[in-house]
């Protein structure tokens, strides 16, 4: 185990599949020679040459339709968008070609490409460049989406991701790269779509994934403090979603809070909060919270951004009304 | 405009290769004209795009390529393409039934036919939106030192997308083999091509990307064949993007829906004197490669084949209702 | 009252408008001379000119754009996809600029707009052109998404949406333009935000819009036989969403299913299948069941295609199970 | 390229303009300087891109409007152009500080600059996305006929987006009255502007949407003045969109966290060498038309002024949480 960054765990996936499989390519806008805006390209370009780490024009509608090209003939992409802002550009290429193309070719034609890059909310970018966009995929059959909160999954659910045989939107926190963690020296993967229980607990089960993940955990320290005992749930993969481990935790605490970074309406919170109120019903002693960025554009003012996105007090006070505590 | 001019002399052919370009035609035709038969008999549903007046482009191309190694990318129109590119013809009629034994397993419909197997990729609906995908397949080619070529086909009503421009730039950027063709069949729906563009000579953007742009005559299959040929094998070596405006028309409206009401009668019997498929029948019978017997015992193969065809379809099982969650994930 | 189609409904409510403020104009693909791909605005061209009835080429991205700075600059655009499928390609548009202008402006620029054609399921048309998208636009802040089911309804939505000062996205079911309705001869207008009660009943709510609006008929018609009052709550409008009808009605009836066309994961019937269970926690009998789109692309054959959307039988079923009737 | 050679005569100007240019783009090199301090001091967060160096483009394009009727349209470098269009500098800092009495309520920061009142409509923070925008509200003035235009500026990176094809294939189709300019400082963010490019010469995209192209120095703001003057007089009459090049340099990073390493020490020095307030200050001197005392009482006012906003912005009011709730909807 050594204790290394987010950025660098996305980095060492990366570099690690693409030493494995010579299909495995990355693309994007300032990939190569800059080393990625967030620098999580870092050295790959100098080690794999120009061929396969490419800088693209700023078209990500083109580059992203490319990458599905490239998919479909047979390499394994892995195309970064410099933030997932930007990738509203090229859903069109992600809902019509990539997520259909295997089932309206009748299996003939499968996509293993894997969408990377930032999501969620920065600081002081205001409302076009501050955006948690993970429903606009996970609406979608035929996308896996991945979402981890720690370098230890983020590695190890990119290295599976590369590998999985379909499109997969890998979601990274912008304001994540240089979070620390313990990931082992070793080759692990981790599969898609298991939860993981970060923390067990008895009176209550919190759901996440990932940047909440650490208000949650904050929230925890507090809430332990006063003696309520949560279960912590980290889903990791939003698609396919881990449902299992869901309802048999809430079958032991009766109570169940969901924290996302996204807005509410028609989010992945409210749809799991639906899954739990209703494959739950007769386990549930109060309704089911969630915690989400308040249903308004990011605006650019810190107070304010800070003012919509979830925090440790709004989680505390979900999860004690939760627990009629309120 | 580069405008071509006929540069084969149809005696360098040999006869087995022009009567298989007037048989696919054929084929591409009695298949059309089948369909939408079967349509009006609500066998089939949906849009249905003919490709009726078309038949020497997507013949003349395909046939310049050797699809071991090459690939075509088109649109919604794209009976013509999966049939030049020898797709099994009792697989597309039953893909128009919505049956499981369906080139793309009754799920895609006339808009999707796939054979991967012999390197058609599709059938795609939304315009512009297989343009990127046939770069990068050539990225794939570019990328493994191979010397195929991709063919992207689109239309006129295609050329204003993004994408178009976007890949372009990319394409001759990487030095990736794909010769885009631009088969302007002068309408894109209900719109003449000239309303929608502020310029009428679509070769021009190539310069816009650093290529060679190149209008060419799409009713002569041989024009079509003969250009192609020179452009892939150019191509496979030198490893730059082309990009050529095949002209063309379709005689029918733009999907079996659409009475074609916004082009004068005049014009449509006009282009009707331009048939490709009479266009060569005519040069194989003044060359004496044909005569009129021979062409009859083709056309009624294709007539043969496609009627055999309807009864496969006719016959092949509906999908199963599970199958709805088959390949969602590979 | 007179009965007309809902294609009519939609073309006199943009004539009315038209006719009443030179701001107003139409633009999209195919809609001036060929009078739109589902003939909505017949007469549009003839009545108002060129000026004001605008085709467009074929650049999704573009004309919505073009339409957004339109509005910014103090005309009111109609702008038609021909269908929402080809919307996702001018969806940057549509969340980036227009549902953000208002806010990331400091409150200076209101974008008034609206997106409207057709959306949903069609008939063998595979999975690119038969997708029911609300999630996408429901999602946005800043978006007011309207969804009407019969032709009095779309009219009178459709006249306040292009009235209303704000990105309206207007969703009319591909397979609706021939139904036909009640339509009164004087002028009239129905809020956005607003639900509406289309059948008072009291063992169970169905909530709906838009087309599965039929499909709640007819299953309604085969319960009342058996018995079993339904309620049935047509939201109209998604965004803003009336919650307090749908709370109140809970209250009466305890017993909730929803129905939505769309696929399921993040989808508005999830979202408001959470709303009920939390808000009406206490008043909830059974669980909330939800009535979607199967979470797949939608295949070309006619019967896979039944398959997959919601029906009259997977109605009937879920308020079955809601009354622990099955 | 139409290469543009220097055409205009400096006495033909008059000095208030001469000195009001200076002024201006003294204005804007200060304050970017001072944000960059500001930002140092964590008075300012996130993106912060400066517009030193390109200072003749803004005061150069926007001196040759009429703000009463013509609109710019930018992307997030939009300090300049804002400040350009006259909006009140204090505003302007409290923008940047997140302020409410910010010219964006301190809802949009550095890169969402809008004022309406001068006909500033922003700040865009989405490459490429502002282009389709400035052709609609041409489209509006075209619709009125009126004789207002629209600058839409983007930058060498965006060029190559599916937007600005489909948008000027739109605006020529339709004549509407925008002046497209690529405000080319050579690079978008670290990518010097060929190597994402198949061409190297801009002008050759306008003929795809038959339209003028010209390319200009981006140095010497009485060489943008005189031409976008006459583009724009033009315009009011003819109402045809026309591309423009402006070749420029910006001498910072891309944004403030970038360091710039993508570019050699000797390029930058030869960009400093033609410092468009040095250039235009030269010519002054030369001409007589101010003295160096002079140049000094203009610059120690913008200093004045910009430390003025500075006390200004560190006094104005943070915003309201409630805020965050207010113009979501209209
Ligand atoms: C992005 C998108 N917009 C609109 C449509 C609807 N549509 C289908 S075909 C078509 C016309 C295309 O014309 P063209 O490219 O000339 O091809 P042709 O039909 O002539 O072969 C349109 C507008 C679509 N499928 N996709
Ligand atoms: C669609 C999109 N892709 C990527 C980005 C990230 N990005 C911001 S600025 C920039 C470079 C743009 O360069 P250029 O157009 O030359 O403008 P300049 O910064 O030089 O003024 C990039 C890639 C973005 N904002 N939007
Ligand atoms: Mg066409
Ligand atoms: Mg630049």
């Amino acid at each position: 185990m050594s204790k290394i960054t987010m950025r660098e765990a996305i980095r060492q996936a990366i570099d690690e599949e693409m030493a494995l499989d010579e299909n495995v390519i990355l693309m994007g806008e300032e990939v190569a020679l800059y080393q990625g805006a967030y620098k999580v390209s870092k050295g790959l370009y100098e080690k794999y040459g120009g061929k396969r780490v490419i800088d693209t024009p700023i078209t990500e509608e083109g580059f992203a339709g490319i990458g599905i090209g490239a998919a479909i003939a047979g390499l394994r992409p892995i195309v970064e968008f410099m933030t997932f802002n930007f990738s509203i550009q090229a859903l069109d290429q992600i809902i019509n070609n990539a997520a259909k193309m295997l089932h309206m070719s009748g299996g003939q034609i499968n996509v293993p490409i894997v969408f990377r890059g930032p999501n969620g909310p920065a600081e002081y970018l205001s409302s076009q460049h501050s955006q948690a966009l993970q429903t606009l995929f996970a609406h979608i059959p035929g996308l896996k989406v991945v979402c981890p909160a720690t370098p230890y999954d983020a590695k190890g659910l990119l290295k599976s991701s590369i590998r999985d045989n379909n499109p997969v939107i890998f979601l990274e926190g912008e304001l994540m790269y240089g979070w620390e963690g313990e990931v082992p020296g070793n080759e692990y993967l981790i599969e898609i779509g298991k939860a993981d229980i970060k923390k067990e607990g008895k009176d209550v089960t919190v759901i996440t994934y990932g940047r909440p993940l650490k208000l949650v955990n904050q929230a925890n320290e507090i809430l332990t403090r006063e003696g309520i005992d949560v279960e912590i749930i980290d889903v990791r993969t939003i698609r396919p979603l881990d449902e299992k481990t869901i309802y048999r935790s809430i079958i032991k605490t009766n109570r169940c809070v969901i924290v996302d970074d996204s807005w509410p309406f028609c989010s992945v919170a409210s749809y799991i909060g639906y899954l739990v109120s209703r494959n739950s019903f007769d386990y549930l002693d109060s309704p089911v919270e969630i915690v989400t960025s308040e249903d308004v554009p990011t605006p650019y003012s810190h107070r304010l951004e800070l003012a919509v996105q979830p925090s440790t007090d709004k989680i505390i006070n979900a999860v004690k009304k939760v627990l009629n505590k309120l | 405009m580069e405008k071509s001019i006929k540069k084969y002399d149809i005696k360098k052919f040999d006869r087995i290769f022009l009567t298989g370009l007037i048989e696919k035609m054929c084929l591409i035709r009695r298949f059309e004209e089948t369909s939408a038969k079967m349509y009006g008999l609500k066998k089939i549903g949906g849009f249905l795009h003919l490709y009726i007046g078309q038949e020497a482009v997507a013949v003349g191309a395909v046939s310049a390529l050797d699809l071991k190694k090459d690939a075509v990318f088109t649109a919604y129109r794209d009976h013509g393409y999966a049939i030049a590119c020898g797709s099994n013809i009792d697989a597309l009629m039953a893909e128009l039934f919505g049956k499981s034994s369906g080139i793309s397993k009754g799920k895609g419909g006339s808009m999707h036919f796939f054979d991967v197997k012999n390197h058609m990729f599709g059938g795609n609906g939304i315009v512009g939106a297989h343009i990127p995908l046939a770069a990068g397949y050539a990225l794939k080619i570019s990328y493994k030192n191979e010397d195929g070529v991709v063919l992207c086909v689109f239309g006129d009503g295609a050329i204003h997308q993004g994408t178009f421009h976007e890949t372009l730039n990319i394409a001759r950027l990487w030095n990736l083999p794909v010769v885009f063709i631009c088969e302007n069949n002068q309408y894109g729906m209900g719109t003449f091509y000239k309303r929608v563009s502020s310029l009428e000579d679509f070769t021009v953007m190539a310069k816009s990307y650093n290529m060679t742009g190149l209008s060419i005559d799409g009713m002569n299959v041989l024009t079509v064949y003969s250009e192609l040929n020179e452009i892939v094998q150019n191509m496979r070596k030198e490893k730059n993007p082309f990009f050529l405006e095949i002209k063309t028309y379709r005689y029918k409206g733009h999907s079996i829906s659409d009475p074609g009401q916004y082009r004068t009668k005049a014009e449509l019997e006009a282009y009707k004197e331009l048939d490709p498929i009479l266009i060569l029948k005519n040069e194989l019978l003044e060359n004496n490669i044909i005569d009129q017997a021979g062409y009859e015992v083709i056309d009624k193969k294709c007539r043969d084949r496609i009627d055999e065809s309807v009864r496969f379809a006719e016959n092949a099982d509906e999908p199963d209702p599970a199958a709805i969650y088959k390949d969602v994930f590979a």
